[in-house]
């Protein structure tokens, strides 16, 4: 049997003493994801990851892979509040006792300098520019040096969705972001991780500067308003998580750093040693968001 | 032609690091016994580095240090102090002196010294104080300075009486053995301490001490794992030492990090360190602890790999495997890996698992850099604030451009000399 | 330019992996552009824009993944996905044997190891190659893609050190009764081979032990080693060595033909030499051969009868005929079978070289042959995706394989294209291969049954009959039985022959008889 | 006698570069092999690998 660490606040209400079915939708060697249905998703991970929205952390060592406990992809399991089974293999892993960690956002006031933010925002784009993935969209915070294929392809898109943003053209926002979603490699696409950080910039960037939350989330709907079909079934859920300002602990810490002023050095290279470029990505996301945001300040 | 060249000085440097006969003489007060030492001397663990770059760990035992020599009445004093540009910080490694973790060594801390025999040179470490709030880990309190006082004014002259009674002991053919018993001599050192313990015994007993303090010092050793890293530390120091300024030697004689960097030295490029960031730990915390308490690498225990041992004698120490992934045969792949790198298998210390195969000694620049293979090092885990203590263990890697600078410097080196 | 692809459905790979792929991938030359991703609108539309957007590539969902790569030749194209598949399907066990990482190293596991195998993306391939060479070894060269420059070099060093280097592109090869890569289990014998294509050896060894003869060795060169540039260095390297083995009889030499200097040097050597040779050059002229005293093999499987015939000293005759009983039966009842309407053959080949010895057969009996692979330029199909009267397929050549591994291991371009023809109402008779062995698909014979019972349906829904016609390339001791192999066609009325030019003579005498008819 | 009529003469011991099918398919023939965990040479830094080969 195995035991569980934490538990991702935003499952409770997923998770109850109904059981339910699931299947396993794909194994890696610290995630192993589960779809109950059409828009659920619980994703089982190891110490290794970071916490994020629907995710449970296994009580593993670091060094013990997924795929090596019996974890296979298309098998079935069975799941309420207390446990998960997966008969096939005999495993099954007792929710009960695990801490739980909160998903939802924090929106605390911050009376920083607006140039002590703008600071931090560059920050995080030399940083993602040294230390980063910049070989998918994360490639756009550099001017002119590098060239590639998802850099000359999302120039205009992210144009487009700027401008719409700033101008709150709904319309505009659909738009772009539909030329953005489900772009690039990956479990979750290059753009998508993108997107999740300009989700993460709007929201707490947003609340900075004194915006009405609900604004907020109606933007935010427009953003991954086309995104059924568009993009994997696991990034969908990503971005509607990002679209409820649900985000991963390495970004939602990420944030609260540029808004508060701490340590957003550490932060951004946590961000940014997230898997392949999916980090990069989204840093890339961050900073887009935060200059836009810093422009337009109050949303009309 | 220079491929020929730098074999033959490999060769040299390879056959001066297994004919060591690293042995234990005596314990000395380090400011007359380390060259160079005074007062206002303090040493530390790693490639040098300024107070101000100085982690947590390390400045915390800077200041106790400061603290135990009576240079400061308490933190504040002796951070000021410290960051007078009165204290001069030195490595270690300048001294032919290693330390574990923060590796803080002042004047009047005991030290044991060693010499390696064959090639009559010494070295010298503190005692290891023990677990928990100890000096290393960057700890300062009272009951830390205490008992550094003890160490000074018990342990050491007890420990010093009876080797007077026992003689010189062979430090090469106790790891021998510990490795044989399940000891890696970096992580693992129970069965080191046990050797030594069984060795000293019969002679703590004759010393002319009380009942009493015979007692504390023997259970005092008992309870601590690792006091015979202290040993493993210094015998793989004076053993590398003998084999540095080879021209031409491609291998590596020195690595250590400071908490803040990592840093090696190159037979055949002399004093030069080469450095890059000092990586975190990957392994297994304590129950309490996430990985954000954790600092950078630190300590010159990595003298142990660079010899041979540790994590390069992993197959050894079935013990420890969850450091390392958690079966025997992750255990017996590491060390294998380790060959790729090294450039010679050692003729004493072996490993029963391999068929006592002899470990993987001497790594070579050329073959890190060209298999891309890192030396794999075993390491504890340190606190990033001062005063914690110790928060894990597990494996961590030498960051590559130290191998790559090192090679660098190496070509050009050859350059000016026109031999390339 | 050539574009390939691969499709995964349902997969899914974590960035990491991906991310290595596209930079690895990259790295080959000669790959001008590649696209890893899951299958989106916006990753398709990119695929578009980068011209790297098959037809079939419109079809996949956000939950596919795919690859998609332009190089600029088919064998990098192959290359590079089978270094892809390689990437993808490397999941180190845990706790497995421990693999060395250099070549120096693993000589330390095995001081004595004796023949190196290399099957890395060619560039990376010489510097093995010449490490192993130093180091006293003999070598196979799998990998392609090696300059012409680096294959000379080698070749000098290796006949400097007297050792073997077979190869680059060596796909076959049979040292002391080891399979090496593709390679069938052949009974040991008296007969040597030393042959420049893979397949042919394949077919000429599967013929020599059915013919109840065995080999001693067979040595690959790889396909360019008759090249004038490189002078067939190996390949004389190889036939001295069977000249000086006491265990080689007979030497059996196959090639396309070479360059002619190079076959006067290679001729003159098996003329010095004591021992009988049988030379083939596919296509090229007998009356050299004959002029230095070897004998000239008309097919692949002329050669191994007059090899076997050699070595058993039995009179030497040309091999024209059949071996099977009731040969007239079996031409009258299908001709009589077939619609008016059905008038030429369609051969669907997985093996290059049968593929070649089956034009060569077909177009001396009936005539012109169309081809992807033609013989003459004129006979290059305009369309390799449709026949055009009679036409021989090679499924093996890259424009067909789009980013599939090589029919020989995956059936799926033949499973698809047996159906096209089935509709076809002037298909005849189809004409297909099965290569067994080592490397070769575990049940090639399996994988077609169900295709070939849909082309017997298309066809009686039509009122006619297709006649189907193989050869198995491989042993009963292949891992695949070739017996069961052949049992499995049989059950599904296909007519197996013992050769391949055999089944391609029968084919010609049915279409011939047809003519005579009329 | 040459190297190749002495390499006819022995028992095959090979190392495997590449493909790891090809060992696979070498074992089932009761082969001694050794796989070879294959990577290119210095990670592919051009730099680095022309400061190795002056070494040589």
């Amino acid at each position: 049997m195995l035991l569980t660490k934490s538990i991702a606040s935003d499952l409770i209400d997923t998770l109850t003493s109904k059981t339910i079915d699931g299947i396993v939708h794909s194994v890696f060697d610290h995630a192993c994801n589960i779809q109950l249905d059409r828009n659920r998703l619980v994703t089982l991970i190891s110490p290794k990851l970071p916490n994020y929205p629907s995710a449970i952390k296994l009580d593993i060592t670091e060094d013990q892979k997924l795929c090596s406990i019996g974890f296979k992809t298309g098998m079935k399991s069975v799941i309420n509040k207390d446990e998960i089974k997966m008969p096939e293999v005999c495993i099954s892993i007792k929710l009960t006792g695990a801490r739980v960690w909160d998903s939802s956002p924090l929106f605390l006031r911050s009376n920083i300098s607006e140039e002590m933010l703008n600071e931090n925002i560059e920050k995080i784009r030399d940083l993602t520019l040294k230390c980063g993935e910049i070989e998918g969209v994360a490639s756009i915070l550099d001017g002119n040096t590098i060239d590639n294929n998802y850099k000359n392809f999302v120039i205009n898109s992210v144009k487009r969705l700027a401008k719409g943003i700033s101008d709150l053209d709904y319309k505009e926002i659909t738009e772009a972001s539909k030329r953005l979603i489900g772009l690039g490699p990956g479990l979750t696409p290059a753009a998508d991780d993108f997107l999740l950080g300009i989700l993460a910039s709007l929201y707490y960037m947003g609340y900075y500067f004194g915006n009405n939350l609900e604004n907020l989330k109606k933007i935010a709907g427009f953003i991954i308003y086309d995104l059924p079909g568009r993009t994997t079934f696991i990034s969908e859920i990503m971005l509607r998580n990002g679209m409820k300002a649900r985000f991963s602990e390495p970004i939602r810490d990420l944030m609260l750093a540029v808004i508060h002023n701490t340590s957003v050095q550490d932060k951004c290279i946590n961000l940014l040693n997230i898997g392949g470029t999916s980090g990069s990505d989204c840093a890339a996301g961050i900073v887009f968001g935060g200059v836009l945001m810093a422009k337009v300040k109050i949303l009309k | 032609m220079i491929q020929e060249r730098i074999e033959a000085a490999n060769k040299k440097v390879m056959e001066i690091i297994l004919n060591g006969q690293p042995t234990l003489l005596d314990i000395g007060i380090a400011e007359e016994v380390i060259l160079g030492m005074n007062k206002k001397t303090i040493l530390h663990a790693g490639p040098p580095i300024k107070w101000e770059k100085m982690s947590g760990p390390l400045k915390g035992a800077v200041i106790g240090a400061l603290i135990y020599e009576g240079l400061a009445v308490d933190e504040k004093e002796a951070t000021e102090l410290a960051a007078s540009g009165e204290i001069s910080y030195d490595p270690c490694h300048h001294h032919n002196t290693v330390g574990p973790m923060a590796g803080v060594v002042s004047a009047s801390m005991p030290v044991w010294i060693l010499q390696n025999k064959k090639y009559a040179n010494y070295s010298y470490c503190t005692l290891n104080e023990g677990l928990g709030k100890v000096l290393r880990y960057g700890a300062y309190s009272d009951e830390v300075i205490k008992r550094l006082k003890w160490i000074e004014n018990l342990l050491a002259p007890l420990l010093k009486q009876a080797l007077k009674l026992h003689g010189p002991i062979d430090l090469k053919t106790m790891i021998t053995q510990a490795l044989q018993m399940g000891d890696e001599g970096h992580n693992r050192n129970r069965a080191g301490t046990s050797l030594l313990i069984r060795e000293l015994a019969p002679y703590i007993i004759q010393t002319k001490f009380s009942e009493k303090e015979k007692i504390e010092v023997l259970k005092f050793i008992d309870s601590n794992d690792h006091f015979f890293l202290n040993l493993t530390m210094p015998a793989c120091k004076c053993t590398m030492d003998a084999a540095k300024n080879i021209e031409f030697s491609t291998i590596v004689t020195v690595m250590a990090r400071n908490g803040t960097e990592f840093g090696i030295r190159v037979s055949g490029l002399g004093d030069r360190w080469f450095t890059g960031p000092a990586g975190i730990v990957d392994g297994l915390l304590f129950p309490g602890y996430t990985a954000e308490d954790a600092n950078p690498d630190i300590g010159d225990s990595v003298i142990a790999e660079t010899a041979g041992i540790g994590g390069f004698a992993m197959a050894a120490a079935p013990a420890i495997v969850q450091f390392v992934g958690g079966t025997a045969k992750d255990a017996v792949n590491l060390t294998l890996k380790m060959y790729e790198i090294t450039a010679a298998e050692n003729n004493i210390f072996k490993i029963p698992a391999l068929d006592f195969r002899g470990t993987p000694t001497g790594i070579d620049i050329r073959k890190v850099v060209e298999t891309g293979i890192l030396p794999s090092i075993n390491t504890g885990i340190a606190h990033k604030d001062p005063g914690v203590g110790q928060v894990g263990a597990g494996l961590v890697k030498p960051p590559m451009n130290c191998f790559e600078d090192a090679l660098q410097a190496f070509v050009e080196d050859l350059e000016t000399k026109n031999l390339v | 330019m050539v574009l390939k692809y691969l499709i995964r459905e349902n997969t899914y790979y974590d960035s990491v992996t991906l991310m290595i792929i596209t930079r690895e991938v990259k790295k080959i030359e000669g790959v001008k552009e590649v696209i890893v991703g899951m299958g989106t609108e916006l990753n398709k539309e990119l695929a578009g824009n980068l011209n790297l957007l098959a037809s079939e590539l419109q079809k996949i969902t956000p939950n596919d993944f795919f690859i998609s790569l332009d190089s600029i030749d088919d064998n990098i194209a192959k290359k590079a996905f089978a270094f892809v598949d390689e990437l993808l399907s490397k999941k180190k066990e845990e706790s497995e044997d421990y693999q060395p990482s250099t070549f120096e190293s693993a000589l330390k596991y095995m001081p004595d190891a004796n023949l190196v195998l290399i099957s890395l993306p060619g560039k990376y391939a010489a510097r093995e190659v010449k490490n192993a060479l130093l180091n006293d070894k003999h070598v196979m060269l799998f990998s392609d893609n090696v300059a012409l420059e680096e294959e000379i070099d080698l070749k000098k060093l290796a006949k400097q050190r007297g050792l073997l280097m077979m190869g680059p592109d060596c796909g076959t090869a049979i040292i002391n009764h080891v399979a090496l890569a593709f390679a069938n289990v052949i009974r040991k014998g008296p007969i040597g081979i030393v042959g420049a294509s893979g397949t042919g050896i394949q077919e000429v060894t599967v013929m020599i032990d059915k013919l109840g003869s065995g080999i001693s060795q067979a040595i690959g060169t790889g396909g360019r080693d008759l090249k004038a540039e490189v002078g067939g260095v190996m390949m004389i390297e190889g036939l001295k060595a069977l000249q000086n083995d006491h265990l080689t009889e007979v030497i059996v030499l196959i090639s396309k033909p070479p360059d002619k200097e190079v076959a006067r040097k290679v001729l003159s050597i098996l003329k010095e030499g004591e021992k009988p040779s049988v030379v083939y050059f596919a296509g090229g002229d007998p009356e050299v051969i004959k002029e230095y005293g070897s004998i000239p093999g008309l097919s692949l499987e002329d050669t191994a009868h007059k090899a076997a015939a050699t070595a058993k000293g039995i009179p030497i005759e040309d091999f024209t005929g059949f071996t099977v009983n009731g040969i007239d039966k079996i031409i009258k009842g299908e001709t009589k079978k077939l619609k008016e309407t059905q008038r030429y053959i369609r051969g669907l080949y997985t093996g290059g070289t049968l593929c070649d010895e089956a034009m060569i057969i077909l177009s001396d009996l009936i005539g012109d042959i169309y081809s992807n692979i033609p013989l003459k330029p004129e006979g290059k199909l305009f369309d390799i995706n449709k026949s055009y009267r009679h036409s021989l397929i090679d499924l093996g050549d890259d424009e067909f394989t789009r980013g599939k591994p090589h029919p020989m291991i995956d059936p799926y371009v033949r499973q698809e294209r047996i159906l096209s023809e089935a509709k076809d109402k002037e298909t005849a008779i189809i004409l297909m291969d099965f290569v067994l062995g080592f490397g070769s698909n575990p049940d090639p014979a399996g994988e077609m049954v169900p295709y070939i019972r849909k082309v017997g349906e298309i066809a009686a829904k039509d009122g006619r009959h297709i006649c189907m016609i193989s050869s198995v390339c491989g042993t009963e001791e292949d891992p695949q039985n070739l017996i069961e192999q052949e049992k499995k066609l049989k059950e599904e009325g296909v007519i197996v022959m013992p050769s391949n030019a055999q089944a391609v003579r029968l084919a010609a005498a049915i279409v011939l008889s047809r003519r005579k008819i009329q | 006698m040459t190297k190749i009529n002495e390499l006819f003469q022995e028992e095959l011991k090979i190392i495997n570069i590449g493909l790891e099918s090809f060992n696979e398919n070498l074992k089932k023939q009761n082969i001694k092999t050794v796989q070879v965990d294959w990577k290119p040479p210095a990670g592919g830094n051009k730099k680095m690998l022309s400061l190795l080969d002056k070494l040589k």
